[in-house]
């Protein structure tokens, strides 16, 4: 407890960590308190099309006369959901592999490492998009794909975590007390071990965000579901003459990754105080 | 007990066994190359749809078209007969044929490979060059006002959708200020010539290039920035200290030097994936190059056509990762090359 | 002659709101050819002191009060150019030994260069290359070592390296700074070995500061016992070592097997160190001392002279008879 | 409609006054794709159908009114029977390298067609008898039976005479075939300009053809230049880099409209927005005509079209209005009528449940964003009478496996495109038509398409395709949502494009097509 009241004091103690949690904590009553906050429902059509913002429609309004804000407070539920889902897949992924691989070693670890040396060979957004062209764009399936496609990295820092921790004292007491091994792995090493794979995860929240919006703005977003990219990608032929239909959903993107990535630094720094928040890339 | 020779030294780094080092990372290599090949194989023709049913459209889907044309590929034989085949091809340097187009799927990306690499080179050396001085400039100054806005601001940009600035600048230095033309290679009105043509050429290129630089700048900013800090805080800089050297030469001689080498990892990979690593860019910018290729075939599942594009960059990643550790190599002598 | 005297130096680190008071209102001196042990428990102030006498403080670090002579020079005062001028010139430091203690992607000759080029500008490249295998040679490195990274070094050759490094410029005042700590112990006794013989070839004077009390009795001829940043006794090795006078003294050499009476049984010092970012009322070694009276928790001992040596104890005399 | 009305009515008057066309200059297009290659026949090539027809010419070509225009053949004549079709060439055309052109070269392209099953003109081929060249300058083509529709669809799609002297060449022996001719890359035809060359992905450059059989071009060049992103397309048309802005999204036209020195031409097509349901599927509640009339009387096509759409006309019956000599005007469509809705569900056996839905179903359709808004209104608009729709999005691979293939979906949006001929009913409500994703089949349907194709007195077809109207209209295997309209943006210093044009070139000819600055 006092390490855990210790750690969040250095989180706090960052700045970035500070403001990050600080939008973060915004961005999630956003999503909660949708309902209330936004004025209209955000599929309602009205006839009021592409109308700038004003008193009525603070960000104005889109082609179908929907309420961008309303729109955006509400795409809050979806980009937040994508990043959690799909950095929590790859999180519990990237644990579980890199767990083993490196508890176990042998032949195990080798084909693990050679499998994540194969994902450095392949560009993920692509593979990401070839899977989402080819089988349909439902959100649980991209929050999916992106969760299977991104994992290399969370088992890496996880392998390299359970090599130094499985040398270190309490895991061989408890090894020649005849724990199990399962045990050890669940209870001594991941929970000892997974604090670097959260900070990762943090960043990667930020990426799952910018990929859904990439696939959004390749027509590639679930379509019964309000997105800020796939808002961006409708308001793209209307830009030049509707600017707030692409700048607003774009600023939020931003904000929200720009938070993660705050988080993720925080995170990092509270782990490791001596390095100015080195990023794993 | 004198100092004898420690164990690193017992072989010394030869030609030979640079050689072999070399022989077995292509090796190596060569069989991811594979397994990547064959995993995305089964992954294209998995899907639903194929090249000749998209080709006969849903305009006019003849039943006879797609069949004459499945019996011409060779789209009609079993799975593992295909893929034998395309495989034993690839063995012998034949990249494939694209369906969609009737051509050699090499043909199709020799034309796409040269703008793409003026594209991302461009990009990335420049990513590089500006993400890396700004860290030391920042580093250096010591001014904690211009670190913060360094940080910030490579914090924006790393969280900005590529395609989303490169709207965003389109209308912004194209329409608004009307510096930069929106679009394309060249200016298709005038058939400039010689030295004219290249700067007509240099002017179309500063939008995507610039876009696709500040996308990738934070990065190496912020890689950069760590390591320096990380660097000055280690040992060496003590005992360098107080030994004398004057804070100058300890940032440039020797923080510089340690500092970066992250760095030049990070970029090198940027490198091995620059074929295909600006897709969005090329789109908006109407640029021609292997990312707009690569969607094309994967939208039309040009299978073959796909497949080599794979290889190619399989390959283009692998040497650059193996480059990039002999440059690491060359310049960080802990790193040996086994 | 006085090499370095120390005049109630209290150096402090800033950690956020709090300030830590690592050396407090310390005093003594180093006589020319002195080798003065400093030891204590980490924690205990001496490297901080030892880096305060070469002003490699990090920044967060400050002087509070007090004054250091070396070498006639005031050099708590001194301006950042001056020190660079004089330290590794007239007097120097050889690091702990450790991976990162020189940059690891440039070559050790071109590091040891460095203090020529600086301190002794005049030299031709070849002079310098000259006196760089001349100061290996006298650690008894090969001079192959130049051409080397110091990942390519053992243990034992980084810590050669480092006391080479330090010997460079032929200073009259070197510190070695836990010279040995991290050494196997084969190493640790040749280095050992060395630094003696070469302390009395080159007419050293040296300050040599380690955790371990048994170092000290090897190479020193004097100790400066130390706690919670405070200086506890101050003298002779034989007195200090075979005669201590301060409790903490005697409970660092209880807890060292080489100090024990046959049949005695090694003992550690029961309890923590004071908190140091508190303001501290009464003497740092009360709350762990067997002795300690009341006088000890409310006031701050004085340093007193007994015999040659200086304790800062009020139970100095029942301590003694004891 | 009115503004419309005044729009071509000032645009008529621009015309008449512009004076004579001025000679020289690059006219700079903003085009969508890359062309597969420049084999105008091999292929289905929408990209490559745009730009074919300034390289190559037809027997027969189609104007941008979608009438048949005399091209490379001067005059034709069908014979009483409908059987035998006689066309007369121009003298002394030639070729862009210089060789003459001749019958031999339309027999030879005629055949290729035959021979080619994936050729998208083989299918109109397959009644054909006989290919010959009584002389040089004639061509006599012979039908197994009377084929309406044929000479239109010589003029349309993929019949571009090729030059055999180029193509009919051997390999080690063996004849190569045309897909692999290194002129795919590099054609040579008869068209108004010669090809210069085509860096793929960026543009395609034509120079005039000075020998060019309707008069020499009045542009020295004529650029495409491939742009992608509707977007970037119009910023690019906006900022003058290009002159014609052939990749424009409906959703751009309001505010073209107001940019001084744009014209805006909007032209209805003979294409149309539908809704298929899926009536062959039994586990479909769409398999009840009751269902459909239901849903059809829920849907407010008015705003569909005005939201959606914007531009066009709301569709009013069961054939385009573009080919008026075919179109019902009788056979309507339901109309709005919500309540109706509500009562004919509750009929046929789908009340409202608890959570005030009745049902639901899927609605499949293909990436874009006028599919995604028809879509999302036609979602919103079911959802008020209690007909919860899941909306499914998939690029066209997906799509065409997902709806053609494999049936499995209930609703669909789907355009297409209707002419040349109605005779292209056939594919789309034919039993078993290509396009026929509704899977509809009606005997009587069938029985009078396949009549109304085997005739060719105009009045009789009209009569029989005035009745497959009225029995779509009773069955409703699809619900048309609205016509579709062409739009042409450029500069008003373009003068002379082929919609300006229709009686004199082909819809992709710009041999006349000047620019007046």
């Amino acid at each position: 407890m006092k390490k855990f009241r210790e750690f969040l004091r250095r989180y706090f103690s960052h700045t970035y960590g500070r403001i990050g949690f600080f939008i973060f904590v915004l961005l999630v009553i956003m999503a909660l308190f949708a309902p209330l906050i936004a004025p209209y429902k955000p599929n309602a059509l009205s006839d009021d099309v592409l109308a700038p913002p004003s008193y009525k429609h603070f960000f104005g309004t889109d082609h179908l006369g929907r309420d961008v804000f309303s729109r955006i407070v509400y795409g809050t539920r979806i980009s937040l959901s994508v990043g959690f889902v799909a950095a929590g897949i790859s999180a519990l992924i990237g644990i579980l592999i890199g767990v083993v691989s490196g508890y176990y070693g042998g032949v195990v670890d080798e084909i693990v490492s050679k499998i994540i040396d194969a994902f450095l060979m392949i560009p993920i957004f692509f593979l990401i998009l070839i899977i989402v062209a080819m089988f349909g764009s439902n959100l649980f399936y991209i929050m999916l794909v992106i969760g299977l496609t991104t994992w290399p990295s969370n088992a890496r820092i996880m392998r390299a975590q359970t090599l130094s921790l499985k040398e270190r004292a309490f895991v061989k007491i408890a090894r020649s007390t005849g724990e199990s091994n399962l045990r050890i792995l669940l209870f001594h090493i991941v929970p000892n071990g997974m604090y670097p794979v959260v900070a990762n995860s943090a960043l990667q929240m930020g990426g799952a965000i910018l990929t859904e919006a990439a696939l959004s703005f390749l027509g590639l977003g679930d379509p019964n579901i309000t997105s800020w990219g796939k808002m961006i990608n409708e308001a793209r032929t209307y830009m030049a003459f509707a600017w707030w239909t692409i700048v607003f959903p774009g600023v939020f993107t931003v904000l929200a990754v720009v938070a993660f990535s705050f988080i993720g630094d925080g995170l990092q720094h509270a782990l490791y105080p001596k390095l100015g928040g080195v990023r794993e890339e | 007990m004198t100092a004898g020779p420690p164990a690193v030294f017992q072989g010394e780094w030869n030609v030979s066994t640079f050689t072999r080092y070399i022989i077995r990372r292509l090796i190596s290599a060569g069989v991811m190359v594979y397994i990547v090949m064959t995993v995305n194989f089964f992954i294209i023709h998995a899907a639903p749809g194929d090249p000749v049913t998209i080709m006969a459209g849903i305009e006019q889907p003849s039943k006879e078209i797609i069949e004459a044309l499945k019996k011409k590929y060779g789209l009609d034989k079993p799975l593992i007969y295909q893929y034998l085949k395309y495989m034993s091809n690839i063995i012998r340097g034949d990249l494939g044929y694209s369906y969609v187009y009737d051509q050699p799927s090499w043909t199709l990306i020799s034309e796409r490979i040269l703008p793409t690499l003026v594209l991302t080179l461009s990009g990335s050396i420049l990513a590089f060059v500006i993400g890396v001085y700004l860290a030391i400039f920042v580093s250096h100054l010591r001014l904690k006002f211009g670190e913060t806005i360094a940080s910030v601001i490579s914090y924006i940009l790393y969280a900005t959708p590529s395609f989303w600035l490169a709207l965003i600048m389109i209308l912004v230095f194209s329409s608004k200020l009307k510096w930069f033309p929106t679009s394309g290679m060249f200016d298709l009105r005038h058939t400039y010539v010689g030295f004219r043509r290249f700067l007509d050429f240099l002017h179309h290129m500063v939008l995507p290039v610039t876009t696709l630089m500040l996308i990738q700048m934070p990065v190496f900013y912020r890689v950069t920035r760590a390591s320096i800090v990380q660097n000055q805080n280690e040992e060496y800089v003590v005992t360098l200290t107080a030994i004398g050297v004057p804070k100058e030469k300890l940032f440039k001689k020797y923080i510089i030097k340690n500092a970066i080498l992250p760095s030049i990892t990070i970029f090198g990979i940027t490198l091995g994936f620059s074929i295909t690593g600006a897709a969005l860019i090329e789109i908006v910018f109407a640029w021609p190059g292997m990312g707009r290729l690569m969607l094309d075939a994967i939208f039309r599942r040009d299978y073959q056509l796909l497949l080599g594009i794979y290889f190619l960059m399989a390959l283009f990643i692998s040497i650059a990762m193996i480059i990039t550790d002999i440059v690491i190599a060359l310049l960080d002598p802990r790193i040996r090359l086994t | 002659m006085k090499v370095l005297q120390i005049r109630s130096v209290s150096i402090r680190y800033v950690v956020g709101k709090k300030e830590v008071r690592a050396v407090e209102d310390v005093s003594f001196d180093v006589q020319e050819r002195d080798v003065v042990g400093l030891v204590g428990e980490s924690g205990s102030g001496k490297t901080t002191l030892a880096h305060g006498i070469m002003r490699l403080l990090p920044p967060n670090a400050y002087f509070k009060n007090g004054e250091i002579l070396l070498l006639g020079k005031n050099i708590v005062k001194m301006k950042e150019n001056e020190v660079r001028k004089y330290r590794w010139k007239d007097y120097s430091i050889v690091f702990q030994k450790s991976m990162n203690a020189l940059s690891p992607v440039h070559r050790v000759g071109e590091q040891m260069k460095e203090a020529l080029l600086i301190h002794q500008p005049n030299l031709s490249d070849e002079q310098m290359m000259k006196r760089i295998r001349e100061t290996l040679d006298l650690v008894r490195l090969p001079s192959r070592v130049i051409r080397l990274y110091p990942h390519e070094l053992s243990g034992g050759m980084m810590q050669r390296v480092m006391i080479a490094l330090a010997l460079i410029n032929n200073p009259k005042f070197v510190i070695f700074d836990e010279a040995t700590t991290a050494l196997d112990v084969v190493t640790q006794g040749q280095i050992l070995d060395e630094i003696k013989k070469l302390v009395k070839d080159l007419s050293l004077t040296a300050m040599v500061i380690t955790h371990d009390i048994g170092v000290v009795s090897e190479i020193c001829n004097k100790v400066a016992v130390m706690y919670a940043g405070r200086l506890m006794e101050f003298g002779p090795l034989d007195k200090v070592v075979y005669e201590p006078l301060h409790p903490y003294t005697k409970a660092l050499l209880k807890s060292h097997p080489d100090f024990l009476e046959p049949g005695e049984k090694m003992m550690g010092i029961p309890g923590n160190l004071p908190d140091l970012t508190l303001p501290m009322k009464g003497c740092a070694f009360a709350p762990r001392c067997p002795y300690a009276e009341k006088i000890c928790f409310s006031e701050t001992p004085k340093p007193v002279e007994v015999g040659e040596r200086v304790v800062a104890c009020f139970k100095v005399k029942e301590v003694e008879r004891t | 409609m009115k503004k419309l009305l005044v729009f071509v009515l000032l645009l008529v008057f621009a015309f008449a006054f512009a004076g004579e066309p001025k000679k020289g200059g690059t006219l700079v297009i903003a085009y969508w794709g890359d062309p597969i290659s420049f084999n105008p026949d091999a292929k289905i090539d929408d990209a490559g159908s745009g730009i074919y027809g300034c390289i190559f010419s037809r027997l027969v070509a189609l104007d941008t009114d979608y009438n048949v225009i005399p091209d490379l053949a001067e005059s034709w004549e069908v014979s009483e029977d409908g059987l035998t079709y006689t066309f007369h060439l121009r003298k002394g055309v030639k070729w862009h390298d210089g060789h003459p052109l001749t019958s031999a070269d339309v027999v030879w392209t005629f055949k290729q067609i035959m021979s080619h099953k994936e050729a998208p003109a083989n299918r109109h081929f397959r009644d054909v008898e006989s290919v010959e060249a009584p002389d040089d300058y004639t061509v006599v083509i012979k039908l197994k039976k009377p084929y309406a529709p044929f000479l239109g669809f010589l003029a349309w799609y993929g019949t571009y005479i090729m030059p055999k002297h180029l193509y009919d060449i051997t390999e080690n022996g063996s004849p190569v075939d045309w897909l692999n001719n290194p002129h795919n890359q590099n054609p040579v035809g008869t068209g108004p300009f010669k090809f210069v060359e085509w860096v793929k992905g960026d543009h395609v450059t034509l120079e005039k053809n000075p020998d060019y059989f309707l008069g020499e071009p009045y542009l020295d060049r004529i650029v495409f230049k491939i742009i992608p992103d509707e977007n970037t397309a119009l910023q690019a048309f906006l900022n003058g880099e290009v002159d014609y802005d052939g990749n424009v999204s409906r959703a751009q036209i309001d505010t073209l409209k107001r940019v001084p020195g744009v014209v805006v031409y909007l032209k209805p097509g003979p294409s149309r927005y539908y809704m298929g349901f899926n009536v062959n599927r039994r586990e479909s509640p769409f398999h009840d005509k009751k269902v459909r009339f239901a849903v059809a009387h829920a849907l407010n096509r008015e705003e569909i079209f005005k939201k959606a759409i914007k531009y066009g006309q709301v569709a009013e019956g069961f054939y385009t209005p573009a080919i008026p000599w075919a179109y019902n005007p009788n056979a309507k469509i339901p109309e709005y009528n919500p309540e109706l809705a509500e009562k004919l569900l509750d009929e046929a056996g789908y009340p409202r449940k608890e959570d005030g839905y009745r049902f639901e179903v899927t609605l499949v359709y293909f990436q874009g964003q006028e599919w995604r808004d028809m879509s999302t209104i036609i979602k919103e608009q079911l959802d008020k009478v209690g007909i919860k729709v899941k909306l499914e999005e998939y690029e066209i691979a997906a799509y065409i496996e997902k709806v053609l293939k494999a049936g499995d979906f209930d609703l669909t949006v789907l355009d297409g495109f209707q002419g040349p001929d109605p005779d292209n009913l056939k594919i789309r409500v034919g039993t078993g038509g290509d396009v026929n994703v509704m899977g509809y089949s009606s005997k009587e349907v069938d029985d009078l398409l396949e009549k109304a194709g085997s005739i060719s007195d105009k009045e009789k077809r009209r009569e029989l395709y005035f009745k497959i109207q009225e029995i779509l209209a009773e069955d409703l295997p699809i619900y048309p949502i609205a016509e579709v309209m062409y739009t042409y943006v450029h500069r008003d210093y373009v003068k002379g494009l082929p919609y300006q044009m229709a009686g004199v070139v082909a819809y992709n000819n710009y041999a006349k097509t000047w620019l007046d600055k």
